[in-house]
């Protein structure tokens, strides 16, 4: 994978002369994600890839589609209007694969964030940035594993979303026996609370609970005391209710991938690149996680997750 | 020979075959058989405890669907019904904890803003004589850019917290989020509440002239215009009716969970239509009851909670949902048939 | 209600268009109170069109319409209604999924009870609607049956009961025979008879010669949408009219014609 | 062509209930090539369900109908009508939104062309459609107009054009004429006449008696869903057929009460 | 005085406010003012590299909006329509990897399916005479659960991938997603299919029986019945073909991203309903064109891609999307009046 970064570097650079040209003050890097509008998670990538962008004085277009074919037309979109660097977040590379190679043949610069570090090379981009979502799950079943718990529900709030079944695959890999994925639906998070509440009812067995986003977090908790089950409430992501619900012991943990990093540093990455061909590690996957927030060390970033940056 | 009767030409039909017929009656066949279905596998299920949380999630996808229902007889579909929740909810959140105002206050800002969109609604639908379909599409994805584009600006989130904060919480709470203890079990007051809607549409539909209007407007609008009915007016209403549901759905949902997601309520108008037609909507108009919509939401979130209580394979969860649904409709449309062939 | 008496209503070089269509031009007429016009014409005349454009439905494309003889234009056939103008029209304005007695009262509903619990007295409209259909020979079986499942006679029945337990000044009846028994058009012509005499102004399209004739005070005449002439009953004779009506009795000629040919 | 011809189609006992609605019982009936059945009685009495039970739309609940002395069920009206049974529906059976020649021939569309490319010929039909329009007196403007944007008289004449143009053996009419003008009306009447003496079956509805009278040559009679007799024509006096009509020359004596009291 | 005519009751009336009265050539104006609008505004989006990429975005879209029409016009809803492509999609990618078949194999069977679907969906409408909105709700979520249950037993995850290794991929890909040069400037070969779908169902719908038939059951069904149309056969015919244009669709995006997720298409159907609504088709049934449809899709992508050419803040794009959505009908609705209006 070594000689595929060199090659990739030599061969985008002749193009990053055009977009250097373009002139050294006005950059400007599209970000496109497979997140859904609203998400949490990738709400604070968006924000991190902003605050570079305003940081590092450079012009910053989010958009994201779920959909890996309105995704690399979004890609498509992007090159036609030649920015100067894209970051792609790759859940399903082999669908990108044709949108990503086709933007570095045309001399942009691509950063892949999030997951596909694997592919990130071999398709030509100059680094990675980002922790895939298995191994954050592995972490998370690990700690819940550490902390004794034996059936684990997995509650899934977007039903085949690729980055979601990912959590839960990791989860179970780290729990060292099948998580239970339970479905539920993020727009009606009283429904969500209701059908948690069922399943704790019917399978009182039910010792963890690992949600994947804060707000379904706070559901849970309410249905395990709604249920008078005891389970351990652990979820991906912060906001401020999960971080009250860990200081008052509700919550028991959240994996904190650190995302703002996964927007932050690729436009760095890129200006970086554009200014002066610098690449990161070799095009080595930078790592941004997963790290685990828990009652040992909430209180220091509660505040900047209530600011919505963790 | 059948007996001489007042009219000849007037057959004798048992009360339970009449029963049968009737729209409303006919859903309750439905959910009878998802009671029954799962009631049997599901001791939970069946117990005070599962009888409360299944109706729990019923109850807020009845009141929507009792509006959405009334609007659907009347002839019109608003897609920004599901949105419109989560734009009342956030609002009230919005005003509670950014602007500071007392809970009622955020509560009445939120109810002024539904109507007014209730109004645009209906008002554009009537001007420009464009299917309902199409002008609520485009509210629904205009509300739902600015549910997600105002609460980043006044939050710098996705979410509105705090809302717990607010003076004036646990007056707010003890009305729209608290519970109710019947025979030892803790009910939500939403069902409460599901119910008196349930009541006052069915009341309004059958016995005022508004709701004959209603039916009419539904069933042939330009005959409706002609023979007087003020069809315009009605649909108008309507609207608002489906945008105050919306409030009292999005005020609840503050209340209850004191933080609001800015993707509240995207994609359940469709759910809220589901359960019109499982309770004998037509999607044409002009017919349908009040009293079977909240049957079809109940169908609705007896099905969705069965599927858990019987621990079937999560990924299978959508698969059971629509044979489940098809169940519903199909064995009412069963019992119906026989009903109606009655004396051969 | 003599000739002299203000018109109630009083058209003046009417037309209508339907997009390049032109169904009605140049139409002038009067309604008098205690008087029936009776507007003839082939088909697609545009006598549905003008009694339309009397009622509401349409408004004009040229031309005034008085109402005593102030101009007005009726945005919506509400205001028509508010104006004591009742009609039943060609295709009957029914719907089909109602009940009888919600037809019957649709858009003039009876109320009772106060402030919020005022409500839709369904008790009276049942009662009112059967005994104005069975005072014209129609014995429904439920005021509670959906007109869609009547017979056509029945529901141009309940059509004409309720414009004329409505009507207050004009009463304007649109082919309202044309599906009834000989016994309930026989009906029909007695109400037009005594609505004329109560004072209203009716107007009354038909195409059977036997009916118009005898209630007729005024005929105005239509062919393929423009006036060919206002009469009044004076100034016509009984044969003039059967003539206008296109052969009214060619059709004794024509029942000799279609006896089969003797012998077979 | 005599009374002793096999019968085209035999009634024996047929009756139909809508749920608790019993429309129709116990009919009896033949109809006979060259011959015109009439169905006469009051409004409500059955006569357009008992053609819709000829025609396929209905299945009978009782009794049984036969077809050149054969039982058969009709499943649906298209089996009728490839039985050569054409029929004019009262409420007409037309798309509203469906130009006038799409309506004339649905359900029976002529083609041209081969294979994957044979298509709906529409310029022969948009011509018959004219020539059979304009056969009856009716001038459309354009085949390509909407049905639903037709006066009623048009509306009804399209329906009855299309029913001759494919009847081929039993032609079913009900109430063909009660939206057509005279001129019309003659027209239909006349098409009855020929419709006979090419030897079909036909069954014709009307209220009027002096449509039923030249043209009948047998007379069912209906009353509240049940037969009162069924006449061959010599059995019966024009006095009598008038009669049965509940009083079709009261209309006479009406003439006489609705002319205003002498004086006013 | 108007000159002299052959028929005294038709006014002239001049080509221009003839054509603009037609539906298709309505929803034409929706789409000219979206381009114009976009157009204006970015240089990229009027370039003929912005041009491929929102035809791009319309192809696959119009293909599916144009079956949609067609079933539409016919009178019935088809909510399976879009998770319908990603079970055809799916098919083709399990077929081509896990049994290891050639991927016109795969393909071959993906359309067995979409036809057996598809037929269930008809059938079960015409024999229970159930609204299609709601046994297709059933299939839709009937299919979606089938969809992550069979992808997750067959691969372990929610994604097929590997169909790029199939035997016989390339010839596929050639058929299904190349590219073509025009002017210089490549262009997808859906576009194509798009193109190709719309002329043909075109035809079928003006110029057959089959189209016929399809406006009455449509606009009567009862009446059409009447008068001998097969309004059952037709309306199965219809759902068979909305499930056919899914399966081309699915294969379309099975070969051309050469991996496909378990959640491919959900969501979709009500887009489809747009942009045919859009296009001109009636809610109700009995009206509509296939080429509104087409240029429905054609608003839809444009408007999707323009917000993004624009830089719009994301945040917002649904309010954009919602507001443009609006325009587009909005501007059609007035041209309209305005050509209605006519001589006066
Ligand atoms: N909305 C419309 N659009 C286009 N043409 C129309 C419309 N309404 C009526 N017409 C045409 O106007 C003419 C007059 O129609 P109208 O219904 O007034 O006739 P009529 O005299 O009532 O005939 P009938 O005796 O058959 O009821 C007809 O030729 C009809 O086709
Ligand atoms: N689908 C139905 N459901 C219930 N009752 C029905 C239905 N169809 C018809 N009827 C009733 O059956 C009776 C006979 O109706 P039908 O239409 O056959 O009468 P008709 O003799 O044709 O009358 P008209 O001369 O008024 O057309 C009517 O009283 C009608 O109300
Ligand atoms: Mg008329
Ligand atoms: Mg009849």
């Amino acid at each position: 994978s070594t000689d595929d970064t060199g090659g990739s570097g030599s061969g985008s650079t002749s193009g990053s002369g055009s977009s250097a040209a373009a002139g050294d003050g006005d950059l400007s890097f599209a970000v496109i994600t497979h997140g859904s509008a609203g998400d949490a998670f990738w709400d604070v990538v968006q924000k991190g890839a902003e605050a570079a962008g305003e940081d590092l004085g450079v012009g910053v277009d989010y958009q994201s589609d779920g959909d890996p074919q309105r995704q690399s037309q979004l890609i498509q979109a992007a090159v036609n209007q030649d920015v100067d660097g894209i970051v792609v977040s790759m859940a399903n590379p082999d669908a990108l694969q044709d949108s990503v190679e086709a933007a570095v043949s045309a001399g942009i610069p691509v950063v892949t964030i999030n997951s596909g570090a694997d592919r990130s090379a071999e398709f030509g981009a100059i680094g990675h940035v980002g922790q895939d979502e298995t191994i954050a799950g592995q972490g998370a079943g690990q700690r819940l594993a550490q902390d004794g718990a034996k059936n684990v529900l997995c509650v899934v709030h977007e039903a085949g979303n690729i980055g979601l079944e990912q959590r839960c695959a990791g989860a179970s890999q780290g729990l060292g026996s099948d998580v239970k994925l339970l479905q539920v639906d993020i727009n009606d998070l009283q429904a969500a609370q209701s059908t948690i509440t069922s399943q704790l009812q019917s399978d009182p067995s039910i010792d963890g609970v690992l949600t994947l986003n804060s707000a379904v977090a706070s559901v849970a908790a309410a249905a395990a005391s709604d249920a008078g089950s005891q389970a351990e409430i652990a979820t991906f992501d912060l906001n401020g209710d999960v971080i009250a619900a860990i200081q008052d012991g509700s919550v028991a943990f959240a994996v904190d991938q650190q995302q703002y990093e996964q927007g932050y540093l690729p436009i760095v990455m890129l200006k970086l690149y554009a200014q002066n061909l610098n690449t990161v590690g070799g095009g080595q996957p930078v790592l941004t996680g997963p790290g685990i927030v828990d009652s040992a060390n909430v209180d220091a970033i509660a505040d900047l997750a209530s600011a919505g940056t963790r | 020979m059948r007996p001489a009767r007042a009219d000849e030409r007037v057959a004798a039909v048992g009360l339970w075959r009449r029963l049968l017929v009737k729209p409303e009656l006919g859903s309750l066949i439905g959910a009878v058989v998802i009671l029954a279905f799962f009631s049997v596998q599901s001791s939970v299920f069946r117990s005070l405890s599962g009888v409360a949380n299944w109706l729990d999630v019923a109850s807020t996808l009845g009141i929507m669907a009792v509006a959405v229902a009334l609007l659907m007889i009347g002839g019109h579909f608003d897609l920004s019904a599901g949105v419109m929740t989560g734009t009342t909810a956030l609002t009230v959140g919005i005003v509670a904890t950014e602007l500071d105002q007392n809970i009622w206050v955020a509560i009445a800002a939120s109810l002024v803003l539904a109507l007014a969109i209730g109004f645009a609604n209906g008002w554009l639908v009537t001007r420009t004589g464009l299917p309902s379909f199409i002008i609520t599409l485009g509210t629904f994805l205009m509300l739902q850019g600015l549910n997600l584009g105002l609460t980043k600006l006044f939050t710098g989130t996705v979410i509105v917290r705090g809302i717990a904060e607010a003076p004036g919480f646990h007056s707010a709470q003890l009305v729209l989020a608290s519970r109710v203890t019947l025979f030892g079990q803790e009910f939500r007051i939403a069902i409460l509440w599901w119910l008196l809607a349930t009541a006052v549409a069915s009341w309004v539909l059958l016995r005022t002239r508004f709701g004959n209007w209603v039916f009419a407007t539904g069933g042939d609008e330009v005959a409706s215009r002609n023979v007087g009915v003020p069809a315009a007016r009605t649909t108008i209403t309507l609207f608002m009716t489906t945008a105050a549901a919306a409030w009292l759905v999005g005020s609840i949902t503050a209340v209850r969970l004191t933080s609001v997601q800015a993707n509240t309520g995207t994609g359940q108008e469709l759910i809220y239509i589901v359960a019109a037609v499982i309770g004998g909507c037509l999607l044409t108009g002009g017919f349908g009851s009040a009293i079977g919509a909240a049957l079809g939401a109940l169908v609705f979130g007896m099905t969705q909670q069965g599927i858990v209580y019987l621990n079937w394979d999560a990924d299978w969860f959508y698969f059971f949902l629509g044979a489940m649904l098809l169940l519903a409709v199909l064995s009412n449309r069963l019992v119906r048939r026989y009903a109606e062939a009655a004396r051969r | 209600m003599s000739e002299a008496g203000a018109p109630l209503l009083e058209l003046r070089g009417i037309g209508k268009d339907f997009g390049s269509v032109i169904a009605l031009d140049g139409i002038s007429t009067t309604v008098r109170a205690g008087q029936v016009t009776c507007v003839l014409g082939d088909n697609g005349a545009g006598k549905s069109t003008l009694i339309k454009v009397l009622s509401g439905v349409h408004r004009p494309t040229r031309g005034e319409l008085l109402l005593d003889g102030q101009p007005v234009a009726f945005g919506a056939p509400r205001e028509a209604l508010d104006a004591g103008i009742a009609t039943v029209y060609q295709d009957l304005a029914m719907i089909p999924l109602m009940a009888i007695w919600r037809n019957f009262f649709l858009g003039s509903e009876p109320t009772t009870g106060w402030g919020p619990f005022r409500r839709f007295d369904s008790a009276t409209a049942k009662e009112v609607t059967r005994r104005e259909l069975a005072a014209m020979g129609i014995d429904i079986r439920d005021p509670d049956q959906p007109v869609g499942t009547l017979s056509g006679g029945e529901r141009q029945s309940v059509a004409i009961a309720r414009a004329v337990h409505f009507g207050a000044r004009v009463l304007i009846l649109d082919e309202p025979t044309s599906a009834l028994g000989v016994k309930q058009a026989g009906v029909v012509l007695r109400y037009i008879a005594q609505a004329r005499d109560r004072g209203l102004g009716v107007v009354f399209i038909t195409h059977n010669p036997h009916h118009a004739h005898p209630v007729g005070d005024r005929f105005l005449l239509l062919n393929r949408g423009r006036s060919m002439g206002d009469f009044a009953k004076g100034e016509l004779s009984r044969e003039e009219l059967t003539g206008m009506m296109a052969g009214g009795d060619e059709l004794t000629e024509l029942a000799e014609e279609l006896e089969r040919p003797a012998g077979r």
